[in-house]
């Protein structure tokens, strides 16, 4: 060997001094139009839904005829997903997490049957009992947070077990029984106020509808532009991580059920508005529907991955489907046979998507 | 005007029940027959309202004429019935009334309170003597206590003569002769394990209501399992063509007979009818429905509680 | 003699039937660079954890400066001083390496949207971070907001390692930081180690790299079997007695009989 | 510097000849009683749900007094979980994998209706009918397996669609008419045979019981004993990495898939013994009830890590509750209102004790 | 001149916006320890990804043994004998030692419970593992059940390169296969990779370790931004130009005249 170095081992260092500062950078192949539509996808994955949502609009367009396309059906759609996708977004909250509610809808019902009861039944002033609702939800998303990050429960767990406490506590206090729309607007017409609505020419958009545009705007904010929204995300992709880097992990893990109890409370108010009347069996399948959503939406069920506006497109294309099929006149037994499909073809536009983007 | 271009909605509470099932074959029969549009849907489970109010806005989207349904919740739909109707639709209850009755331009139903009182008293009769130290389970629907659910149970022990108390409350006698209540979602496993519990709780139990006839089936293999089937008398309400072999049998003392196709067919007529001359269903003398009927079926006829036997019953049974 | 500004005295710490701390002790002066070496699966891991409160020890007490301190999570260690990157590393895959660089220190828009609205500055993390890594001679990062799981091994090594550079504090720890870099790179991150101490604060380095142990550390803490053999003086001792010394091949004693 | 190495770096490692070559050792202090359970319980962490199973029989027994504990009540229990159990283990291995099937129940129901309407209805002789169903079960299974593996569609996605569609079907072919006992009994018994009892002293156990066991014991000795079941193991701890080490994962997956679509045929067939009759109604919270029956035994929803003993264990423990809950005389409502807190309780005595031995 | 064993022309490989692999080339002869040497970052790991089929390449040729070949997944490539230990080390955490070592190629028991039902033979496949471990010289690892979740980085490393050596085939690649291993540990894989060379098998090592690299290579391939700069003998280059060149310090023509 002629030129072994002599000493220490780092003499063979000494060319660093000279090497290249430049940071690497590498031309391109121009790209065709599907090559650019394609990265804008990768980069952008939540336009993937809107793709599929746009897609099977425009395909119920054709199945359904003009009704389906008229503003006054898309808007009675934006109406109908309206709950489910308020309750899609306290479900992103606590999935981003790498957690799963299976309570949000329990939390849902028994806030609206606790503001009806003490607004209409014992007379307390509508403001109170919405703040009393909403300090309810809070709790009870508390219960969860704690269950979870104390007593160290898989969140599954721990909601399923409070969804049945949640479920029996509704039926106690309401005795099943619901409470009339009509009695509703003789003593507490406040609770009815996201069902309010705005004519827009042949669309009538209720303040319910709204509300669930502004939760998601402003969870979009603070999710991705605040530290609060960054660690969410850094908990649900590896908790470990986040601790080891300094993220009061269980502190905000509460913080984030608290959060999604809140946002359950707001949705039980809606809901008032939407159905008119507080029932307290409605929404039973509220809690599968709400993750459906989330997760047709690209949304990873193992945490850390995606965007909260997925939640919304997926709750929209879960609505499209359900409010096309019936106007397509389809056979009750065939929907169900149909969503089934169509749920499966949705969410595998969007992996082929993804893939050829990749 | 002919019925051409007619659009009639049928909403059932769910689309697992054979009743429902039953209901919209009858639905969807009669508006073939008449050459009219149909459009079904349904709730997920029982007591799904936010399903049924979508499906009556998407109704009025679709620009239906009448709109016949099975309320999930008695009270809860109304505002958005009230909105159908303001529409300029015909809104039919079929099978459960609304609360109060006048929500719908008219309601076809069985009367569930009717019905369970029916099989009720003929339990007593049949009984005699003995009713008054029966050892009675019931197996009802679920734990939200819907409507149908507490009709049955609560005409039953009328019928049987147990003071109910608050009539909308399935469990607030306080009649020593009921051993327990369990629920059996409706299905022939639920009936079976609740039959069971029950069973664990006195084996002496000699009286059995359940909320339909697969509950009643799943009972009676739990009685036999235990080797009771002899002992307890199980009456049922519904009236499918397995129940009524199952009365024909003797699995089942008695059921109350219900018509979910007749409910069905005449609504359909009821719409065509006012969406040609605008004629308004009328109800039935004396009460603030049209009565479809029930009527008991069994094999041991009692003095006092009309019944046709189930050689009879399986002509007109729905299933 | 000086005090130790972090000591640890008896640590045990069992995991079922593996004992990986074997009543270890553990000194640190004020402004050293102590090196830390061993066979894999020594321990030395484990300690660290245990003194960055990452794991709790089952026995044993832990002493900063002077009083005795016992951490149930890593960020109590960390707001007492103490800044680590461990061996795992310790990054979000997912996220980017501006959101990992910064995570949990972020900073935020000047003006009423950073203070009422909590808006971070995007753009004024994302230059910092470039320059963090650029210093580090990591030219090679050709997009800040790439997920960190798509970094090369080495890359993400060098984010941590940023990491804990650019937030100095009253003592940094450093579990084989250059084990993934590249010649350059690992360089660039003894002479940040050597810059850290010149600002007084002190180092605990732990590598498998004797030239580079040899030439940075100030003593040598060897250890074996779960506790500390013994400290040594790099300039008092031959890399072969250390090595001896750390595999078994020699005692303690014989080195110094020798 | 008296003895830096002189040349190309490596001199040093002139004494690694003499290191020491014994495998690390060392002296473990004593443990107490309490010390050598905790050790046990870490080891075996099986033992956890086996010590919740027989805390909650113990209370249960004290509560609801000594019909509780009769060997007839006991054996009943066994009766009771038998189809929510052989779901529960079919569950397990779709979980082991990191996924989850929202499908067993709806499959096991369809498969009880075909193999029904076969033998019953259209006369095919009962071998035959079974034949068929478990073929049914397989193709059902290797549907799933088929849109996760290929279509890549997370596994909650493609079973919620599935289940849709084997809802939908089944209540197509069925009508949603149930097939009477009576008819099973003159046409086909065979049907029945897992409602067969054998008779020890005053518990019975049914053959359905019985199958439950071995399913669990054959899929213990599969999941552990053999190439196989580790490869299930592998791919659920991560699928990536698996792949890179030489499983054709894949192909493993899509196997458990038509595995547990066979065992969900199995359930089918013994859920006509344990009911009795076939009622297309049966097991709508199947699902659920067998997933929440693998949790609480102790298996990870993030695949990898679990007995599937702990998902007998669980199914055990959710049917003590039950049965004890009843025998207690406590009301239908706050039956659903225990349930959620001993689910929660079950399962955070679970945590504790793996937290301390750990 | 002997065919390459191996050859790849024109890889290309581009994440989004990151380009990865930049029209790379690459020759392994038959029997040779090529060294790969680059920056972090440099596109090494994703050069030997696209070679042993872990990802798919954009564009370019792979050619084994004069055929032209393009696998759809790693599988594939073992099967055509290209062994490789991956810098992420593709271990399944929450297994153990053994379940790792013998990913795929269980043993199972003699006789009828083997053959039949496929029972494992637990006994001897730990008294394997265990040997090859101890044959690397891992001695610290107390509990060859261990998940590998538990053990210590080098350990880990060491389960990984045992098991490709343990599964000697056509070819050996290996990523950095001693960065977290010890002075002991990283001695034997030295020693096993000159023991494989010697029963004719080829090895790729990739390392940022100059001396080991110019202790055992035969040749050296220096990869710079995303391509082969050039292929160097070391016997005939000094360290330091090797360094010169893979960091961008000298370009290739350089030392040609130097
Ligand atoms: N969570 C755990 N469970 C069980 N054993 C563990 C765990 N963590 C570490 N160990 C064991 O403890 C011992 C010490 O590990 P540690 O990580 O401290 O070693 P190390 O000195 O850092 O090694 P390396 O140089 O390879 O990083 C090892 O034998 C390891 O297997
Ligand atoms: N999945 C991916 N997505 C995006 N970029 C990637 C991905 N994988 C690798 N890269 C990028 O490709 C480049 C080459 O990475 P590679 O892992 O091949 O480097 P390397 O030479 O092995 O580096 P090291 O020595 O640090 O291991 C890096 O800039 C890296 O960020
Ligand atoms: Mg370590
Ligand atoms: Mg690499």
């Amino acid at each position: 060997m002629s030129e072994t170095p002599k000493s220490g081992g780092n003499d063979y260092e000494a060319q660093l001094a000279k090497s290249s500062v430049a940071v690497a950078e590498f031309d391109h192949a121009p790209r065709g139009l599907i090559g650019t539509v394609q990265h804008v996808l990768h980069a952008n994955p939540t336009f993937v839904p809107v793709i599929v949502l746009v897609a099977s609009i425009a395909v119920f367009g054709v199945i359904a005829g003009e009704r389906f396309f008229s503003p006054f059906n898309l808007s009675l759609i934006m109406q109908q997903v309206s709950i489910i996708g308020i309750l899609a977004a306290a479900q992103t909250l606590i999935i981003l997490t790498a957690g799963i509610d299976l309570s949000v809808a329990a939390i849902m019902v028994l806030m609206s049957v606790i503001s009806g009861k003490l607004a209409v039944q014992f007379g307390v002033p509508a403001p109170l009992a919405i703040l009393v609702s909403f300090a309810g939800g809070i709790a009870a998303g508390y219960l969860n947070g704690w269950l979870v990050t104390k007593i160290k429960l898989p969140p599954f767990i721990a909601t399923l077990g409070t969804w049945n406490v949640f479920f029996a506590l509704n039926l106690w206090l309401s005795g099943a029984q619901s409470i009339r729309g009509a009695d509703i607007d003789t003593t507490a017409p406040l609770l009815k106020f996201f069902g309010n609505t705005i004519q827009i020419g042949d669309a009538r958009l209720t303040y319910g509808t709204l509300l669930m545009i502004a939760i998601f705007v402003a969870l979009w904010y603070v999710l991705n532009k605040t530290a609060w929204g960054r660690h969410v995300y850094m908990i649900g992709d590896d908790k470990e991580a986040a601790e080891l880097a300094g993220i009061r992990t269980d502190r905000t893990l509460r913080q984030v059920y608290m959060l999604a109890g809140f946002i359950c409370a707001l949705a039980a108010w809606a809901s008032i508005g939407r159905v008119g009347s507080i029932s307290p069996q409605s929404f039973y399948e509220g809690n599968l529907e709400s993750i459906t959503a989330v997760v047709i939406g690209g949304i990873s069920l193992f945490g850390g991955r995606g965007s909260i506006m997925g939640a919304l497109f997926g709750a929209l294309i879960v609505g499209v489907f359900q409010s096309g099929l019936r106007l397509a006149g389809v056979d009750v037994l065939w929907q169900v046979f149909a969503i089934g499909w169509l749920i499966i073809i949705a969410v595998a536009i969007d992996q082929w998507i993804r893939k050829v983007s990749a | 005007q002919s019925a051409d271009g007619v659009t009639a909605c049928l909403i059932t509470k769910t689309d697992t029940n054979p009743f429902f099932v039953k209901m919209r074959e009858g639905a969807t029969e009669a508006a073939e027959a008449a050459g009219i549009t149909l459009q079904t849907y349904a709730g997920a489970i029982d007591g799904d309202v936010e399903s049924q109010v979508a499906a009556v806005e998407t109704c009025i989207a679709a620009g239906a004429s009448g709109i016949l349904i099975t309320p999930s919740d008695s009270r809860a739909l109304e505002p958005v019935i009230t909105q159908a109707r303001d529409a300029g639709l015909l809104v039919i209850a079929l099978d459960t009334p609304f609360e109060p009755a006048d929500t719908a331009d008219a309601t076809f139903a069985t009367d569930n309170f009717e019905a369970g009182r029916l099989i009720g008293a003929w339990a007593a009769a049949t009984m005699g003597d003995a009713a008054a130290d029966a050892r009675i389970a019931t197996l009802d629907l679920n734990p939200s206590q819907v409507s149908v659910d507490y009709l049955r149970n609560q005409g039953f022990m009328t019928g049987f003569g147990i003071e109910v108390n608050d009539p909308t409350r399935i469990g607030d006698e306080d009649d020593a002769r009921i051993v327990g209540h369990d629920v059996t979602n409706g299905s022939a496993e639920g009936g079976r394990t609740a039959m069971e519990n029950l069973l664990q709780v006195d084996s002496g139990i000699n009286l059995v209501y359940t909320i339909n006839e697969p509950a009643a089936a799943g009972a009676y293999e739990a009685l036999s399992a235990f080797g009771l089937a002899d002992q307890a008398l199980i009456v049922s309400v519904d009236g499918g063509c397995p129940g009524v072999r199952d009365v024909a049998a003797g699995v089942i003392g008695a059921t109350a007979m219900q018509f979910p196709l007749r409910m069905a067919s005449l609504g359909i007529e009821a719409i065509i009818a006012h969406a040609t001359d605008g004629t308004m269903p009328a109800n039935t003398e004396g009460l603030d429905f049209y009565n479809t009927g029930v009527m008991l079926v069994t094999d041991q006829p009692v003095d006092g509680v009309e019944s046709i036997t189930s050689a009879e019953a399986l002509e007109l049974c729905w299933g | 003699m000086t005090e130790p500004l972090l000591k640890a005295r008896g640590l045990v710490k069992r995991y079922g039937r593996v004992t990986a701390l074997d009543h270890a002790d553990f000194d640190l002066m004020p402004g050293e660079i102590l090196a830390v070496i061993g066979d894999n699966g020594a321990g030395k891991s484990s300690l660290i954890k245990a003194i960055s409160g990452a794991v709790a020890p089952d026995e044993g007490t832990i002493t900063l400066e002077g009083r005795e301190v016992s951490y149930s999570s890593p960020l109590q260690a960390r707001e007492a001083g103490i800044e680590c990157v461990y061996q795992t590393l310790a990054l979000s895959p997912a996220l980017s390496i501006t959101d990992n660089m910064f995570c949990g220190r972020e900073l935020r828009k000047p003006g009423i949207m950073g203070r009422w609205f909590g808006m971070l500055d995007q753009k004024a993390m994302e230059k910092f971070a470039r320059e963090k890594l650029s210093e580090l001679g990591l030219m090679t990062i050709q997009n800040i907001n790439q997920a960190v799981e798509t970094l090369s091994g080495g890359q993400r090594q060098g984010v941590a390692v940023a990491r804990a550079a650019a937030f100095g504090s009253k003592v940094i720890i450093l579990d084989e930081p250059t084990a993934a870099l590249g010649v350059k790179e690992s360089r660039k991150v003894l002479d940040l180690i050597r810059d850290v101490r010149s600002r007084g604060t002190p180092v605990v380095l732990i590598s498998h790299n004797m030239p580079h142990v040899f030439e940075v550390a100030d003593r040598i803490h060897i250890h074996r079997l779960g506790r500390r053999l013994c400290v040594v003086d790099p300039k008092s001792i031959s890399m072969s007695d250390a090595v001896a010394l750390m595999t078994g091949a020699m005692r303690p004693d014989e080195v110094a009989a020798a």
